[in-house]
């Protein structure tokens, strides 16, 4: 494969750029793979990499129905971070961090990973307390995380309200430093050509129409491009996990739901951290382009629409402007919605299922992002293996079952609530 | 400083009453009515900012919504507002400006330097490099690129400005005051429904405004005029101006921004900035109109090169010359009206139509006129850097893949017209699928998804007698008793 | 939509013709299908498609070879149609550009969703008339005037203003609230209850309702007593908390936290409409109606006396848990014997009009018993150190037993969440529970949020046993006292533990201990 | 933004009502000894499915009522609503 450098950049320059490779084929189905992974979008690109380079297995073939990174890695707010307070959560997206720190480098593609630090603004003396058992547990495993008091926090982020004219004032905030941003569509890109160098077969326009199962076992899968014979089959489809779902007679802990964001117009460096307010549900970040990148609430109401309405993004921009005043004079630019898989008690579910040689990635709420290379490391674990890694471990299926719940923010099973 | 592209008699400006504003700090003068953008044109001014990646110079290339190109910073009342499209940016008495994305000047910018550097930068370069070693992505590269990206500068002190919700219920909603926009209210209003006519620009018309047509024995600006002022005197209408549809959500509810102050010095006591209606309607007529579509040349970036509707535009609603020199490139018969216009105030085109031998009334009257016409050429490209000096042009086969030989050829603009594009996101946007049609080459609303109906040149209609006779017939069907 | 009110064409009932004028226009002829012009042999012009973002013909023919090929690819890839004009004048020619290249028509390239906003909109337009102080509502007890007179620093609960502490001088939080913790210890005080959420339960079947709602038994409550309960959502953690008064035979008074009032409504209206809807029984919101005041500390009870002359307030007349109405000077009041505190303690409540008549009331005729308001941080004081829970324990994640309620779970009855107490990780034995920290030193506040841990010096990830939920100053004692859920609390009392705040760099040698610091018993509620 | 019909009040804009999930899912009797599978499906599990969806929706800023709410989860189209105690053809 090609090696993305300065060097080569030059070098094609002077060529007229006529010379690039694909960045990816586009292979017809093989009749059988040894894996395939349902869904094109970071978790599955990343899985079938993770198959590939850790685990020797490249007889894999990316089954998407549309084109790839078209899902939820297209269309969030690449926010990256593992400031969780369980373990299980906490420990899984530390190990996402050390992933991220050295993607570009090991895929060979810039996914401008920008470490800008993560602050979580708090609002009372109640809420720094809660701040604190989960910045406390991060440092205690080994995460980087520091409390912040007003002063420090209006050091960093002046253009918060800091006037007497605020409904909740800042008390401080949490701040995890190694937190940051990423090029969502790069990090896309990158797995999948890595993958394709060597050897999966990345099939678009490739729609998922049934299952071949014998005995409790998988054998095959069908799909609008001919039947495949597959003995493991790894499944990557959030949004639409309860739809494929119910073609394998499953019932999930998951409902989908619609979550907007929207972007303002660019204008010149003025944010230079990820920062969320602690009075309501509203996150925002300053892309390299200079759009300021914002997002909140789920629409509320369980749906496949992709397609959102403006109270939600009223209420997410009215607690942005409680935040951040100043954001009143920009404009917005371009909204759009993702479809999530809102698990029960807000984690994600990687786990083998109760059929032989079916694995299931799912359930990533809001923050299916960050965890792209931790997810698509495990589960390629979890499908090589045939069995969960300790990582992974908690993300159990049968937790809702035996309630060894989850459940970072204690909202529970109303996943319509954020 | 003289408006010296002002002609005199033409246009709807309010010429007794002149207003001085500052751009990039110097002062100039036009007039009331006028846009930001027609006023620098009036003088001359055609390098109002920088591109976003190359630093390449920017012009003018639309008059209204479409303009990609003429962004500034405002500076209004004490504060300051970045990415304002100069083109809908009305002009008011002491209106400052500035250029955005160059340092230290417009005129000269040294991120300029990235022109020489764009073989390097091709799509997606960053992807392919900045990647060693490993820490300086964060630490050097990404503030580079941060610092060089982004338009305006937001500033960070609170927003003083009011802004203000109303809640509206409606039996027709209209988007656009176009032709198709008012022949519905006009024959919906007469059944007594309930209607709001909204316009995004502060003139009611449309093409109108712009188009030389006769509607019942007047003109159509003058027919667009007596429509409003009939509807305006009727309890069951709400026309408004300054108030743009942007967006239609579930339910056949859409959200329209009206600009209440933007357009004045300061916003008057207990008057909002701009107020959201979130308006609930029976039915939604879409009657939003096509924008004019570019022809992709060479250098066809530069400051001159603009569409030739926004040159129509410029000079008949504003008065004002886009050029004294002007080269109108087509590929169908918008070009001419447009040359059409400069002839008839006295500037000399050439035309450039792609066609080997079009033949139409409107070619016709442009013959008839004395306008230099060359058939099957086009515009290679264009030259001059901040500003449009001459344009390289030839000959192009039947086949439209080989080029005759290349003459230079003077010229101060270049107004280009490539056809016409519906606008049909209102219509995408409330679910419809839509539909390429062959014959206009873009896509139109297909089947409909809300209560909606799209007519005239958003539908991909564009004769003014046939979008006459479908939107006053959609405007009496909707609104009458049998239903 | 085919919604019924929106495909009602039946807008008007006339019928009115309009004639059409006539229209001269000039025809057009046929446009040319060219879009862009071919490069010339040995030139290298840029030919832009997006003339804000400097997209050009090369560019896409770059990601087209590349084998970004979707039209999604393309845009994200180079960028086009992306800037603030959102492509209105570059994305057509952008895709007969790839659809001459993938020698495809263009509807098989088919174009990007358009999503709203047509154009961009002000953010400040989106939002209106909801930004700095009125970005949420701020609701006010009908006593706030008086709070705020007397020099009261308030806290947000939920939307509601409390007063925190009332300053006294040069008083901090620290200072103000333990004086005023140590006033309802040895005498009394008086705080603002008025944003506790208030449900009104009226029905023939009320009693069923509460039996099936809270977990402990509620059919045999009598007229005139008030219960403690809590009540869990079916997954079995714990909901809310809160006492509830049996006014008269089929008329009940519920509370519950301030922060849950409006999830508990909605949670009663759920079952009552749509799961047993056989149930007779209406509930309502009361909140607004009533303004409450706790009155708190050994000698309320000699305030009450005097606040209600003709009633009969005695340790028998009103028992703990008992309930009256009084005659508060002309006033009709509801007086509940319920304790947050742990002291002896009754709750009044008067229509919120006469809030502040009962307030003042109050103040007046307790000046002489030394009475003093006290705020939440002082309410929180007294509360922990009784052991009593609160929101920082029912956090969301707790069910009964991990806050040392089991006794409240009823082994007999079915009610809402039991069938999941069942569940393996919750009857486990190491489950976490409940208990009291006090440091080593008694010296060393521990701060909130901490963690317990066996050894300070473990190598990372340092596996922590629970974590302290809540601390205070035990004004009883004169030094530290924390709350913490612990794993395998039960077993842990006399354990010594260190107590981690990283955040803090505080490691504080702990010793566990039971929550019920201060009158284990529960002897002065009763007294 | 939604348009829904309350039964009891008319139409009402979305912004009245707060959502209260799938409709289909019975809760089991009380006192009644059930699976641990079948309380999962009652707790937790959720068919979710694109299309027609019958849900729950409380009018929480007018009559109070629960209601449910026959909506299409692709396009949010309402096909119909009805009273709690309705019964769902």
């Amino acid at each position: 494969m090609q090696k993305y450098s300065i060097f080569n950049l030059v070098k094609n320059a002077f060529s007229g750029h006529q010379n690039w490779d694909l960045a990816w084929k586009d292979p017809t189905p093989k009749k059988e793979y040894d894996v395939v992974i349902i869904g094109g979008g970071g978790h599955g690109l990343a899985t079938a990499y993770y198959l590939a380079k850790e685990h020797n297995i490249t007889n894999v073939a990316i089954i998407e129905k549309g084109w790839i990174g078209g899902g939820n890695v297209g269309r969030n707010t690449t926010i990256i971070r593992s400031n969780y307070m369980h373990d299980d959560n906490g420990l899984f997206s530390e190990f996402g961090m050390d992933l991220w720190r050295k993607m570009s480098q090991d895929l060979n593609y810039n996914v401008m990973f920008s470490p800008r630090g993560i602050i979580n603004l708090a609002h009372s003396d109640a809420q720094m307390n809660v701040y604190a058992r989960r910045g406390n547990s991060m440092r205690l495993n080994g995460i980087d995380a520091e409390l912040l008091n007003r002063e420090q926090v209006k050091e960093i982020i002046p253009m918060a309200d800091f006037s007497d004219n605020v409904r909740f004032p800042i008390f401080g905030g949490l701040m995890q430093p190694s937190a940051g941003t990423a090029r969502h569509d790069a990090v896309a890109w990158g797995y999948a050509r890595q993958a394709d160098s060597m050897g999966v077969d990345i099939i678009q326009n490739c729609e998922v129409t049934g299952f071949d199962i014998n005995n409790g076992k998988i054998n095959g899968v069908r799909t609008s491009r001919g039947d495949i014979k597959v003995k493991k089959i790894g499944l990557c489809v959030a949004g639409s996990t309860n739809i494929l779902a119910e073609k394998l007679n499953m019932t999930l802990p998951i409902e989908t739901h619609l979550l907007q964001a929207c972007v303002s117009e660019p204008v010149k460096p003025v944010l230079d951290r990820v920062v969320t307010f602690g009075a309501g549900h509203f996150y925002i970040s300053q892309s390299d382009k200079g759009e300021m990148v914002m997002g909140g609430d789920l629409d509320g109401y369980n749906s496949y629409a992709q397609r959102g309405n403006l109270p939600t993004l009223q209420h997410v921009l009215t607690e942005g402007i409680a935040m951040m005043p100043f954001l009143s004079k920009l404009k917005m630019l371009r909204t759009w919605g993702g479809i999530m898989d809102m698990s029960m008690d807000g984690s994600p579910i990687i786990d083998k299922t109760h059929i032989d040689g079916l694995y299931l990635n799912c359930g990533w709420c809001y923050g299916g992002f960050k965890a792209t290379p931790a997810s698509g490391w495990t589960f390629a674990h979890t499908i090589a293996q045939d069995r969960v890694h300790k990582l992974n471990a908690g993300y159990s299926l049968n937790r809702f079952n035996t309630g060894h719940l989850l459940d970072e923010k204690g909202l529970g099973t109303k996943t319509w609530i954020s | 400083m003289s408006q010296k592209f002002r002609i005199e008699n033409v246009g709807l400006i309010n010429r007794d009453k002149k207003l001085s504003f500052k751009f990039n700090g110097k002062t100039y003068y036009g007039y009331e009515g006028d846009t930001l953008a027609s006023a620098l044109i009036a003088n001359g001014v055609h390098l109002v900012g920088r591109s976003f990646k190359y630093h390449r110079p920017r012009g003018f290339f639309g008059a209204g919504v479409d303009e990609p190109y003429a962004i500034v910073q405002l500076y209004r009342n004490g504060e300051t507002e970045p990415n304002i499209k100069a083109t809908e940016q009305e002009l008011f008495e002491g209106l400052e400006a500035k250029s955005v994305n160059c340092w230290p000047s417009v005129n000269f910018d040294i991120g300029a330097i990235n022109n020489f550097l764009k073989i390097f930068l091709p799509a997606g370069f960053y992807y392919k490099t900045f990647m060693w070693p490993k820490s300086f992505w964060y630490w050097i590269y990404e503030p580079f690129i941060r610092k060089a990206a982004g338009l305006g500068v937001a500033s960070i002190k609170h927003d003083k400005e009011r802004y203000e919700h109303k809640y509206e219920y409606c039996d027709l909603l209209i988007a656009g005051s176009g032709p198709s926009g008012l022949a519905s209210a006009y024959a919906a209003a007469n059944n007594g429904a309930k209607i709001i006519l909204a316009e995004d620009k502060p003139r009611f018309g449309g093409s109108l405004l712009t188009s030389d047509v006769n509607i019942g024995n007047q003109s159509g600006k003058d027919w667009a005029d007596g429509i409003i002022a009939e509807l305006k005197t009727m309890p069951n209408v709400v026309v408004k101006n300054r108030s743009q549809i942007f967006g239609y959500y579930d339910h056949n509810m859409l959200v329209m921004s009206e600009n209440v102050s933007d357009h004045l010095p300061k916003t008057k006591k207990y008057h909002p900035n701009k107020r959201l209606w979130y308006i609930r309607a029976k039915q939604v007529l879409i009657s939003s109109g096509s924008i004019e579509r570019p022809i992709v040349f060479g250098n066809n970036d530069t400051p001159g090169v603009m569409l030739s509707s926004a040159a129509k535009e410029y000079l008949k609603v504003y008065g004002v010359l886009v050029g004294r020199n002007p080269l109108v490139f087509t590929n169908n018969d918008s070009g001419y009206e447009t040359a059409i216009e400069f002839k008839k105030h006295g500037v000399d085109p050439i035309v450039l139509d792609s066609r080997k031998n079009p033949e139409s009334e409107i070619i016709s009257e442009a013959k008839n006129l004395g306008i230099s016409i060359k058939n099957s050429y086009v515009v290679v490209a264009a030259q001059g850097y901040k500003k449009v000096k001459s344009a390289d042009i030839a000959s192009i086969s039947d086949d439209k893949k080989q080029l005759g030989k290349m003459e230079n050829v003077k010229c101060d603009c270049i107004c280009v017209s490539g056809f016409w594009t519906p606008t049909i996101h209102l219509a995408s946007q409330s679910g419809n699928k839509t539909k390429f049609k062959e014959e206009i080459d873009a896509f139109v609303p297909g089947q409909s998804k809300q209560s909606e109906i799209t007519l005239g040149a958003a539908n991909g209609v564009f004769s003014l007698e046939e979008t006459l006779k479908t939107s006053f017939a959609a405007g009496s069907e909707l609104s009458k008793k049998n239903n | 939509m085919q919604q019924e009110v929106s495909c009602q064409k039946k807008i008007t009932k006339n019928d009115n013709e309009v004639t059409i004028p006539n229209v001269l226009e000039k025809k057009s002829s046929q446009h040319d299908k060219f879009w862009c012009v071919p490069l010339p042999k040995g030139k290298n012009y840029k030919r832009f498609l997006d003339f804000q973002n400097d997209v050009s013909v090369s560019d896409v023919e770059i990601a087209l070879k590349e084998g970004y090929r979707s039209i999604e690819h393309v845009k994200r890839y180079t960028t086009l149609g992306m800037a603030t004009d959102q492509g209105k004048t570059s994305n057509l020619n952008g895709l007969q550009l790839v659809s001459d290249i993938e020698n495809k028509v263009v509807p098989n390239v088919g174009h990007t969703t358009f999503r709203p906003p047509y154009t961009p909109v002000s953010i400040g337009a989106i939002v209106g008339r909801e930004i700095g102080k009125h970005s949420k509502p701020t609701r006010k007890s009908p006593m706030h005037a008086w709070h705020e007179k007397n020099n009261a620093v308030f806290v947000d609960a939920g939307v509601w203003l409390r007063p925190r502490y009332y300053k006294q001088g040069n008083e901090n939080l620290f200072e103000g609230s333990k004086r005023e913790a140590k006033n309802v210890r040895s005498n009394v005080g008086v705080c603002d209850v008025t944003t506790l959420g208030k449900i009104d339960i009226k029905g023939p079947d009320a009693a069923e309702l509460l039996n099936r709602v809270y977990t402990n038994a509620w059919l045999k409550l009598p007229v005139g007593k008030a219960r403690y309960g809590v009540m869990l959502r079916e997954d079995g953690i714990v909901m809310d908390d809160g006492t509830t008064t049996r006014i008269s035979e089929n008329h009940y008074h519920m509370t519950t936290t301030t922060a849950q009032a409006a999830n508990v409504l909605s949670h009663l209206e759920y079952y009552l409409q749509l799961v047993w809807p056989e149930l007779n029984v209406n509930v309502v919101s009361t909140t607004e109606q009533w303004a409450g005041a706790a009155i708190a500390g050994p000698k309320s009870r000699d305030l009450l006396q005097k606040l209600f002359p003709n009633s009969d307030v005695s340790n028998e007349g009103l028992p703990f848990m008992g309930y009256m109405e009084g005659d508060l000077f002309g006033v009709k009041a509801r007086i509940f014997r319920i304790s947050f505190s742990g002291e002896l303690a009754y709750e009044v409540n008067v229509e919120s009009d006469n809030g502040i008549f009962m307030w003042e009331k109050i103040m007046e005729i307790g000046e002489e018993l030394k009475i003093q308001p006290y705020g939440t941080e002082a309410l929180s004081t007294l509360r922990i150190e009784m052991g009593h829970v609160a929101g920082s324990e029912l956090d969301g994640r707790t069910i009964p037993y991990d806050n040392a309620l089991e006794g409240l779970a009823s082994k007999k009855k079915d009610f809402i969440g039991k069938r999941s107490l069942q569940r393996a990780a919750f009857i486990a034995e190491d489950r976490h529970r409940l208990v009291g920290v006090v440091p080593l030193d008694k010296k060393t506040s521990i701060p909130e949020g901490s963690h317990l841990v066996k050894d300070d010096k473990a190598a990372l990830p340092n596996p922590k046993l629970g974590h302290i939920s809540a601390s205070c100053w035990s004004v009883e004692y004169d030094n530290p006292f924390s709350l913490a859920i612990l794993k395998d609390g039960k077993n842990m009392i006399g354990q010594k533990l260190f107590a981690m705040s990283p955040l803090k760099n505080k490691v504080i040698p702990v010793e566990i201990v039971s929550s019920h610091y201060v009158d284990p018993k529960g002897e002065r509620v009763r007294s | 933004m939604l348009y829904i019909k309350c039964p009891h009040c008319g139409m009402r804009p979305q912004t009245e009502f707060s959502y209260g999930g799938d409709a289909t899912v019975k809760r089991p009797e009380l006192n009644k000894e059930i699976s641990d599978h079948e309380w999962d499906d009652f707790v937790y599990n959720r068919k979710s499915l694109r299309g027609k969806h019958l849900e729950l929706w409380q009018h929480i800023s007018g009559c109070r009522q629960w209601i449910k709410v026959e909506r299409d989860t692709a396009t949010h189209e309402i096909f119909k609503t009805f009273k709690a105690d309705e019964e769902v053809a």
